[in-house]
């Protein structure tokens, strides 16, 4: 029992990989059978990870489902992983989209499926990786494997512009990851230990602050590309659109939070005074990202790219409230990273189904859906709310915390303004997302709901309805997750908003 | 002559120098690829007078090796793989030619960009 | 006295048939007047007490290597439209000038002052192998060395012509 | 008092939502009206019976619900109280709900989308008696957004028309609009006294310019929710939707949560009694303004809904004054006379087959006899020509603001001196006005409606509503006549029962006073003298222009006055302007960035760009590999005489 | 004087290599024409070839009988390879000897080294055995060329006489030229051959009168010695004749490892000769060069690294020419084989950084750790990219051109396990996990981090940002295109190079996924640079 209590994470991260290697064993062509397997190793994976949450215990400076083995000694790392609250959720959250992704594709995806399911199960297992890695070597070994399959998936069954989305998604994520691994080199040659031991480094002490600056800024780059944070985010709408449905699902639902993970997990409580003292910066980058984003929703003509650049929107609260350094705004942003990995994976969830029946994301040719398809309007606008973040759904809970912890942050500069610039955002959400509403389901019926346009499938139902689900749950009963969140988040908090005022230990002279 | 004997071993050096730079000269100015072989010869030559003059006029009272014909026995390894790479060098000609009947290594640029 | 004449006479006749091996158009003259910079040369090493290497490079150049080259000069009979017009590129004088700058660094930096007096000196003789050391340069003291002091290299370079003679048989080789 | 049956007043109109919006489509009519009627009378009788409750030993019940989410020091829970303001809004709510869902039943008969409705219908309920019965802001919030989400779905529920689709949406956006103020309202307050709970804030001390401020902000979430200057446009346009939603979304309850809104935080306006002023004046300008865009309008529903405004704009002056308990009042009343309008129009208009316009009605009394006389009691009370609710209800409020002492700070310099007395005095003024002009409107639409000859077409056959409909209207038509008794000068009543019933000795203690206090004891003859002569005349105008001459008082009027007439009947323009000031510009904004920025200066010149640029160089390096054997030993031969440079010449 | 003929056991690799090419070329005297009936029918490549054959090369006569079975000396070839990489492992650990009064030694470094250049041999042999059966090219000479050139590099690695490593450097590469010329198929190979040899012999010449220069310096031509000499500083004309010598010496190095601007024979030379050839040469010759390299400069002169005159900020000048360049030109590239040359010069660049940070007398362990597991991972995975391009390059090798990128479309629908392999071994390239690829770019980079290199690292991880461009091309171009309208699918002998491109494949994932293994055995080379 203790084993499986000290193996379970490792378990639940590598059973998609296990998945992977029964499908490249199958012979191609059996494509009904390649997605069962990949559905039936996701839906375990879940399963399993339910697990996870219930045996999780939250404990200040510790991690749930630690284990620790050698890895390459010779090379100076160690497969080290482990649960904090905040990697629990996204854990959860990546294991609870996955069985909803392979069933969204079912009918979608005919050629190369087992290419195709292969490529969902690696991604799968690298996000989970990413997550409970608690070693910098281990966490960017995952961090950079997300890359290929989820390249893959762009490239291989997009659309038109495939190749060009992918290829920029690739060069521009990797290039923001490249100076964070020498980062890590840094802190392994300076920081007294020669470890790559995420616990070590941070028991290390920190480096000095100009140091501190150029290492932030390279960890930061690399997180910045991913969220993505204003002005590096134009991977991202070429990325969401071109991506099938369950590309778009897995970047918009857990990929994106992989940057404000990194920034709340390494690139803050590592170099704290620096995190400080860009944190004004950054949260100017997320009120920007907040208007700007919604602006360029109101500007797209493409169903996809609207949501897509939603995300930009979303994002920018999740970072202005880690930026804010309070209690309430940094729980309310890891929130925040949750609700969006379901409200948007949701959205584009269902604009893969209408994709799948119309063939086209040309919001000129939607309107009138609901008189077609009153499930999907329904579905679709519950989705919609949470978007928008109107109490009641996860939508609200999130944005209101970060809002009103940054209005009263202490520690941020110019917090007011920035919260008060923040809030537009409510409004701004509700005109974009109010007016891609009106345009695709309401008014008079036109062409794109021509051609008998079919209603909700059963096996679509058994995708959408667990997210709307998770809509309602997490809108009324938020609070289990944010006391799962506490114990990191006021971690963090403290480590980063007083770093200040305790000067820093150097330990850094330790050389052997 | 008190020049020559002032300067005695600077003249062998410096004259396997100049033939050196000729050799190399005729590497990279003649067209026909036998030239350009022999040219190459001429460097591996003024090697060998450099060792030679050198194991004469050391500029070290002792060698580490125990005997500056050490030098000696390098000119003779020398002048075995310059055998060597005559032979090898023909061959390749040769085959060169036999593939575009000429010799001329201006004409050989199937291979670029 | 001598020696300088010699040596004189020996250089200027080396660089003047080693400027006949480059500029010479047609490669038969190139071969023959390296054989001729190869006599010059040997000249030089007898004066340099290298006795051995002499007749050496006499044997193995002048003789083996050479013939070598006339007999395949002989073999592929070119024409003279064949041989073409030398021409002269940029790159040409750049590699050149490049050459010549380089051994003439070498000569000014390196080798002119490596002997302040010409050669190392012992109190007030100047170190001359050929005369400190007995048999220098000849058969016997130059054995010596190759068969116990560079056995390594020695064996090597048996390896060495073996994989040559192979080598040129498969590339003259008609078509693989 | 504790108690824990509180949470089922919005829990259950919540479940009947539920049912009907999930399972609504395939249950039997008669369990969708069951449920949803059931749902909302039973959340009504428990607040009759928790209404009965409340007394001296318990001044209010509480019950904390749930603790929705708590991180840091924030702490919301889902927490309800029940004091008498509340309670009375808990009963009209579900009162006056209850009486429309009943009154739907008969106008949704042939929709197929009725369970659609009713749900949408019980989901407002629960929001609405969250918003009332929240005890935090955010709770209140809750409801707040709810309604605002029930109208928009309501306004748009035929939403195959684009023009009521769009409606719906700018209801949504323009009271986003003001949900932006009221979240900020929220911040501040917590910033400053650290909680969100209403009790706690009303009873901290807050500087005058936190006040203020947080005042101002919240306020403009009223004006947003309550249709006020400058944001009362969406109101007239969500007449879109069904009559009965009109009735009791846009007409009795949700839009006037603003009002119920400042005064539930009575204590922090008039701790801003600038704030106070900047309400009053708003409130008295919508009043006129709304006033004298409906004397224009022919569609009858327009024509209430400007009344709604204008008679929003009183119930702000009340509390804007300080008059707290006055501005409820009308609030109230307004509820009764107002729902009884609209359904009686709603009857109007599904007896004549869904004509809305006034100049193809008249003479109706024949033909809609109940709804006729409900519709010329409502009348009455609105107008007050008769001292019936809303008399009393109007006139004590524009009594107050002619005494009011609320904007103390505002007119007492330090040393004593005076200034700006004229305040009071001109809102009065103004008010009165509007008064008159409400009586103005609302007659000629009544006289265009039913007195005369009918002017509709002959295909159209005009037929009273069945019973299921018009029990409603006369159920409302009887409270706005009892309403009254809210409103009765404390002189009359005092010592006799009724005096308990009387809203102001009622509420005595919920509200906080205004700084000033309140005003000293005045006699309210005066005013009711001049209220009714303004209400009388009022009525003899539109006596001698339509009852008269009918449609010709119009033409009459026009020629008069064509212009301001022609500005009136196109609302002023405001749309338009709106349209030309902030909507059309947005948009461009939104597309110049797009294009500017996005596509050209981030894409264009560094993500694709560079790239480009080094695909380019490397193409241009490539040249030099040209195959040349002697190029690359020159080249070879430059490196080694590089490396010599810097070992021999450079070192 | 003497010598101990146990010193033959430091060089059993080279020895074993050698047998083996030995016994090859005897056995081809045995061999005899078999009749063309016994022989199964000739798969097409060769006629086509004989009908695109240019004019001038004597086409063979249709009626002779067919070529004796020579199948198994491949297997033989292998065979012997692993014999000596087996003997290379097993004396891994052992103390470092001085073998031949100091001419060679046989220390952890050189073994890893050998180590990797057998391993390179074998899988090369394996790749070259259906490639040159599918062109009816096999003779006995080509794998006796490549255990002959394998033996060069092995003592390559081990030398530490300049004589020596003068004398190894011809092995290899007559060996070398040799196989580039091997096959004679149009006029590349032979030109390929004729650039290389003409260009590779100037710089070995320039090497031998840098030597010659060591030895008038020193009056050795013994790194040892040449070290002691710089240390002791000797007259002062040694020292500025050490300088002049140690720029020759480093040229011809330069020259051998393809460090910009000694680059330029690379493109042409990687592009005309046969891809297994290429291969084994960017393994095998990159490998012996960087660590003759690394021997002359820090055993030898490592202790003129530091300062103006040093090699150190040389070395770090070549690195970044060398990135640059080789990253920058292999962009345009639409031929896989020639863009895998640039790439070649590219990762030179890479191991450079590492010279760079091993630059000192006695270097950091973890510096020498990261250019071996850098010059293994490249190995491995550079056969088997040449490997799969060797098995496209078949049907166009006698037609006498390049590939090109369009060939390559949809290969994942006609072979998909040759596509996983290619993807792999371009991620591999650069340098993403879990690849070898990228622990190998992890200890160089870490390295050069810890010697203080961290702009160069910044610049080289940029340029490897370039690189994944060209890289990812490749891998669009195999998965993301459909196939080219009469894309045959590739016949004939696909098991036995499918086989060692398997090998590679399961190695480089081995080194990415389980690093360890392969670290730690470099850790006894890795400090064979002590003091």
């Amino acid at each position: 029992m203790a084993y499986i209590e000290s193996h379970l994470l490792t378990l639940v991260t590598f059973l998609p990989v296990l998945g992977a290697i029964l499908i490249a064993l199958l012979p191609r062509g059996e494509g009904g059978q390649h997605k069962g397997i990949a559905f039936l190793f996701s839906l375990l994976t879940f399963l399993l990870s339910i697990a996870l949450w219930t045996g999780f215990r939250a404990a200040p400076g510790r991690y749930s489902f630690e284990q620790k083995t050698e890895w390459a000694p010779a090379l100076g790392f160690s497969y080290h992983v482990g649960l904090d609250g905040v990697a629990l959720l996204l854990f959860l959250l990546t294991t609870f989209l996955g069985p909803i992704v392979v069933l969204s594709s079912w009918k979608f995806i005919q050629e190369r499926v087992n290419v195709y399911c292969i490529a969902l199960l690696l991604l799968e297992t690298a996000i989970l990786g990413t997550l409970a890695s608690l070693d910098l070597v281990l966490f960017y070994v995952f961090w950079e494997a997300m890359l290929i399959p989820m390249y893959l998936l762009i490239g291989m069954w997009g659309s038109d512009r495939r190749i060009y989305a992918a290829v920029k998604f690739f060069l521009f994520t990797f290039i923001g990851s490249v100076l964070m691994l020498l980062a890590i080199f840094w802190l392994w040659s300076n920081s007294g230990r020669k470890s790559f031991d995420y616990a070590e480094l941070l028991n290390a002490g920190v480096v000095d602050v100009s140091t501190q600056r150029w290492l932030f800024l390279a960890f930061a780059l690399a997180f910045a590309i991913k969220v993505p944070i204003w002005p590096l985010h134009t991977w991202l709408p070429d990325a969401h659109t071109e991506a099938p449905a369950a590309g778009s699902i897995i970047l918009a639902g857990v990929m994106l939070k992989m940057g404000t993970f990194g920034f709340i997990r390494y690139a803050m409580p590592l170099f704290p005074q620096a995190a400080l003292a860009f944190a004004p910066a950054i949260a100017v980058l997320g009120v920007i990202g907040i208007v700007y984003g919604s602006l360029m929703c109101m500007a797209q003509t493409d169903l996809k790219r609207l949501i897509a650049y939603s995300s930009v929107a979303h994002l920018g609260f999740v970072m202005l409230g880690l930026s804010a350094l309070t209690p309430e705004a940094v729980s309310g942003a890891v929130l925040q990273m949750v609700n969006h990995g379901i409200s948007t994976g949701a959205l584009f969830l269902m604009v893969g189904y209408l994709y799948e029946r119309t063939h086209t994301r040309d919001l000129a040719a939607y309107g009138g859906l609901a008189t077609v398809a009153p499930a999907i309007a329904a579905t679709f606008l519950v989705i919609t709310l949470s978007s928008i973040g109107l109490p009641g759904t996860n939508g609200f809970v999130g944005e209101f915390l970060v809002l009103i912890g940054t209005f009263t942050s202490r520690v941020l500069a110019g917090a007011v303004p920035l919260a008060v610039i923040g809030a537009t955002g409510v409004i701004l959400g509700a005109v974009y997302m109010l007016w891609l509403y009106q345009r695709v389901f309401f008014g008079p019926p036109r062409k794109a709901a021509g051609h008998g346009l079919q209603d909700l499938t059963v096996r679509e139902w058994f995708t959408v309805a667990p997210l709307l689900l998770a809509i309602v749950v997490l809108g009324i009963a938020p609070q289990p997750l944010l006391s799962a969140i506490k114990e990191p988040v006021d971690a963090v908090v403290q480590r980063v908003s007083r770093a200040d005022r305790a000067p820093p230990v150097r330990k850094a002279e330790a050389q052997p | 002559m008190d020049f020559f004997h002032a300067h005695q071993a600077q003249h062998y050096l410096v004259l396997a120098a100049m033939l050196f730079a000729l050799g190399a000269a005729g590497v990279v100015l003649r067209r026909n690829a036998i030239i350009v072989l022999m040219s190459i010869e001429v460097m591996l030559n003024a090697v060998n007078l450099t060792f030679l003059a050198f194991s004469r006029f050391p500029l070290v009272p002792n060698s580490p090796m125990g005997s500056f014909l050490s030098g000696h026995a390098a000119v003779f390894f020398v002048i075995a793989t310059a055998a060597a790479e005559a032979s090898v060098g023909l061959a390749i000609i040769i085959a060169v030619f036999r593939s575009r009947t000429s010799v001329n290594v201006d004409e050989f640029d199937t291979l670029k960009l | 006295m001598a020696e300088a004449i010699l040596f004189y006479l020996f250089a200027i006749g080396a660089l003047a048939a080693g400027t006949q091996v480059i500029f010479r158009r047609n490669p038969i003259y190139g071969a023959l007047s390296l054989v001729g910079a190869l006599f010059f040369l040997s000249g030089i090493y007898v004066l340099l007490a290298a006795h051995l290497i002499a007749i050496l490079q006499i044997i193995v150049y002048a003789g083996a290597v050479m013939v070598l080259f006339v007999f395949v000069i002989m073999l592929l009979n070119l024409k003279e439209e064949e041989l073409g017009e030398q021409r002269i590129t940029v790159w040409k004088g750049v590699g050149l000038a490049a050459v010549v700058a380089s051994f003439g660094v070498i000569a000014w930096r390196a080798l002119g002052p490596a002997f302040p007096q010409g050669a190392l000196m012992q109190g007030d003789r100047r170190v001359d192998n050929a005369l400190l050391v007995a048999g220098f340069g000849g058969v016997k003291t130059v054995g010596r060395i190759l068969y116990l002091a560079s056995i390594l290299p020695f064996e090597v370079t048996s390896l060495l012509l073996l994989v040559a003679v192979v080598a040129a048989v498969v590339v003259a080789k008609g078509r693989i | 008092m504790e108690v824990t049956w509180l949470h089922l007043v919005p829990l259950l109109p919540l479940i009947g939502a539920a049912i009907c919006g999930l399972v609504g489509k395939w249950l039997p009519k008669g369990w969708v009206y069951a449920v949803a009627l059931a749902s909302v009378l039973l959340s009504f009788l428990i607040g009759l019976r928790a209404f009965i409750g409340l007394g001296e030993q318990a001044p209010l019940f509480h019950e904390l619900w749930f603790n929705w989410f708590s991180a840091g020091s924030l702490r919301v829970d889902m927490a309800f109280s029940f004091d008498r303001l509340s309670g009375a809004l808990t009963l009209v709510v579900t009162g006056v709900g209850f009486l429309i869902h009943v009154y739907s039943v008969g106008y949704m008969e042939e929709d197929p989308g009725y369970w659609r409705y009713f749900s949408y219908l019980n989901l407002f309920i629960a929001a609405m008696m969250t918003l009332v019965l929240g005890d935090n802001l955010v709770a209140m919030f809750v409801g707040w957004e709810g309604v605002g989400l029930c109208s928009y779905l309501l306004i748009g529920f035929w939403f195959t028309d684009e023009e009521k689709a769009y409606a719906g949406r700018k209801a949504f956006i323009v009271n986003r609009i003001g949900d932006f103020g009221f979240l900020i309202g929220i911040f501040i307050l917590f910033n400053q006294v650290g909680t969100v709970g209403i009790a706690q804030i009303n009873s901290a001390v807050l500087p005058l310019g936190v006040a203020s401020i947080a005042a101002l902000c919240l306020f403009i979430g009223a004006t947003g929710k309550s249709a006020q200057l400058p944001l009362y446009i969406w109101l007239p346009d969500a007449m879109a939707g069904p009559t009965p939603v009109s009735a009791l979304i846009h007409a009795a309850t949700m839009v006037t949560a603003g009002v119920y809104m400042v005064a539930r935080l009575s204590h922090l306006y008039v701790s801003a009694p600038g704030v106070m002023a900047v309400v009053a004046v708003v409130g008295v300008l919508t009043a006129l303004w709304s006033a004298l865009i409906a004397t224009s309008q022919n569609d009858i529903k327009k024509v209430l809904a400007y009344s709604t405004v204008s008679q929003l704009g009183f119930m702000f002056i009340g509390v804007g004054v300080g008059a707290f308990f006055a501005g409820t009042m009308h609030l109230v009343t307004h509820a009764f006379f107002k729902a009884c309008l609209f359904l009686g129009s709603g009857a109007v208009i599904h007896g004549l087959h869904g004509e809305q316009d006034i100049q193809r009605m008249g003479g109706l009394r024949k033909y809609l006899p109940s709804t006729r006389t409900t519709f010329l009691v409502a009348t009455i009370a609105i107008t007050g020509i008769l001292p019936i609710s809303g008399f009393f209800s109007k006139d004590e409020i524009l009594g107050q603001a002619l005494h009011t002492r609320a904007f103390s700070f505002l007119t007492l310099t330090p040393d004593g001196s005076t200034r700006l007395t004229w305040l009071g005095p001109l809102i009065y003024a103004v008010g009165s006005f509007s008064a008159f002009l409400t009586s103005f409107y609302m007659w000629r639409c009544y006289f265009l409606t039913f007195s005369g000859e009918y002017r509709g077409p002959e295909s159209v056959h005009p037929h009273e509503s069945p019973s299921v409909m018009t029990l409603p209207l006369w159920i409302l038509a009887a409270l706005s006549v009892i309403g009254l008794v809210l409103g009765l000068p404390q002189a009359w009543v005092h010592g006799t029962g009724l005096q308990h019933w009387t809203w102001e000795h009622f509420t005595d203690g919920v509200f906080s006073r205004p700084r000033g206090g309140a005003p000293e004891e005045f006699s309210p003859y005066l005013g009711y003298g001049i209220a009714l002569i303004v209400g009388w005349a009022g009525w003899a105008c539109s006596y001698a222009l339509y009852f008269k001459r009918g449609l010709a008082g119009d033409e009459l009027l026009t020629a008069r006055i064509h212009v301001l007439r022609g500005a009136l009947a196109n609302k002023l323009y405001v749309d338009e302007l709106y349209d030309f000031l902030v909507v059309r510009p947005f948009w461009a904004l939104a597309r110049g960035l797009f294009r500017l920025v996005d596509a050209t200066l981030i894409d264009g010149l560094f993500v694709n760009g560079i790239p480009t640029l080094i695909a380019w160089v490397g193409a241009m390096a490539r040249r030099f590999q040209n195959g040349d054997v002697q190029r690359y030993l020159a080249v070879t031969a430059l490196g080694v005489a590089a490396l010599l440079y810097v070992f021999l010449v450079r070192g | 004087m003497n010598y101990d003929p146990n010193d033959l056991y430091g060089v059993l690799p080279a020895l074993i290599l050698s047998a083996g090419a030995l016994l090859l070329l005897t056995s081809e005297v045995f061999l005899r024409n078999v009749k063309p009936a016994v022989l199964g029918p000739a798969p097409g490549p060769a006629e086509e070839a004989q009908r695109q054959l240019p004019p001038g090369s004597d086409a063979k006569p249709q009626a002779a009988p067919a070529p004796p079975d020579r199948r198994y000396q491949a297997w033989v070839a292998a065979a012997f390879a692993a014999a000596a990489l087996w003997t290379a492992l097993s004396r891994l650990g052992d103390p470092a000897v001085s073998l031949f009064s100091g001419a060679a030694v046989s220390d952890g470094f050189a073994r890893v080294v050998a180590a990797v250049v057998c391993a390179a041999l074998l899988f090369s042999c394996i790749v070259a055995f259906s490639y040159l059966e599918s062109l009816r090219a096999t003779r006995g000479e080509f794998y006796a060329l490549a255990l002959f050139s394998a033996a060069g590099m092995c003592l390559l690695a081990q030398a530490t006489d300049l004589i020596v490593i003068f004398i190894s450097l011809e092995v290899m590469s007559l060996a070398v030229y040799a196989l580039c010329a091997y096959l004679r198929r149009g006029k590349r190979p032979a030109e390929a051959a004729f650039k290389y040899f003409i260009l590779g012999s100037f710089a070995s010449a320039i090497f031998l009168y840098g030597a010659a220069l060591a030895f008038g310096a020193t009056g050795s031509t013994r790194l040892a010695d040449v070290a002691a000499a710089l240390r002791s500083g000797g007259p002062s004309g040694a020292s500025t004749l050490l300088y002049a010598a140690v720029a020759l010496l480093a040229s011809g190095f330069a020259f051998k490892v393809a460090a910009v601007p000694f680059h330029m024979w690379v493109p042409d030379v990687y592009d005309g000769a046969p891809a297994p050839v290429t291969g084994f040469m960017a393994a095998g010759v990159k490998a012996a060069a960087f660590a003759t390299l690394v021997r002359i400069l820090v055993s030898g002169f490592g202790d003129a690294s530091a300062g103006p005159r040093g090699w150190r900020a040389l070395v770090i000048w070549l690195a970044l020419l060398t990135m640059l360049f080789g990253n920058l030109l292999a962009i345009p590239q639409r031929s896989v084989k020639r863009m895998l040359a640039y790439s070649a010069i590219a990762h030179a660049g890479y191991l450079l950084v590492a010279v760079a940070s091993m630059a000192s007398a006695s270097p950091r362990p973890d510096a020498t750790q990261g250019l071996l597991f850098y010059l293994a991972s490249y190995a491995v995975t550079v056969i088997g990219a040449f490997g799969v391009v060797a098995i496209i390059e078949r049907r166009l090798a006698m037609s006498g051109v390049g590939d090109d990128l369009s060939s390559w479309a949809g290969l994942s629908d006609r072979h998909p396990g040759l596509a996983a392999a290619m993807s792999l071994f371009m991620v591999s390239l650069a340098g993403i996990p879990p690849t070898a690829g990228f622990m190998a770019k992890l200890t160089v980079f870490r390295a050069a981090i810890e010697a203080g290199l961290a702009p160069v690292a910044i610049f080289g991880v940029l340029t490897s940002v370039a690189g994944l461009y060209y890289y990812l091309r490749v891998v669009v171009y195999v998965y993301m295109y459909p196939s080219a309208k009469g894309e045959p699918v590739l016949g004939g002998r696909l098991l036995s190079a499918g086989l060692a491109i398997a090998g590679c494949a399961l190695i480089v994932l081995w080194m990415g996924i389980q690093p360890g293994t392969f670290a730690s055995l470099t850790q006894s080379a890795a400090n064979a640079f002590g003091r």
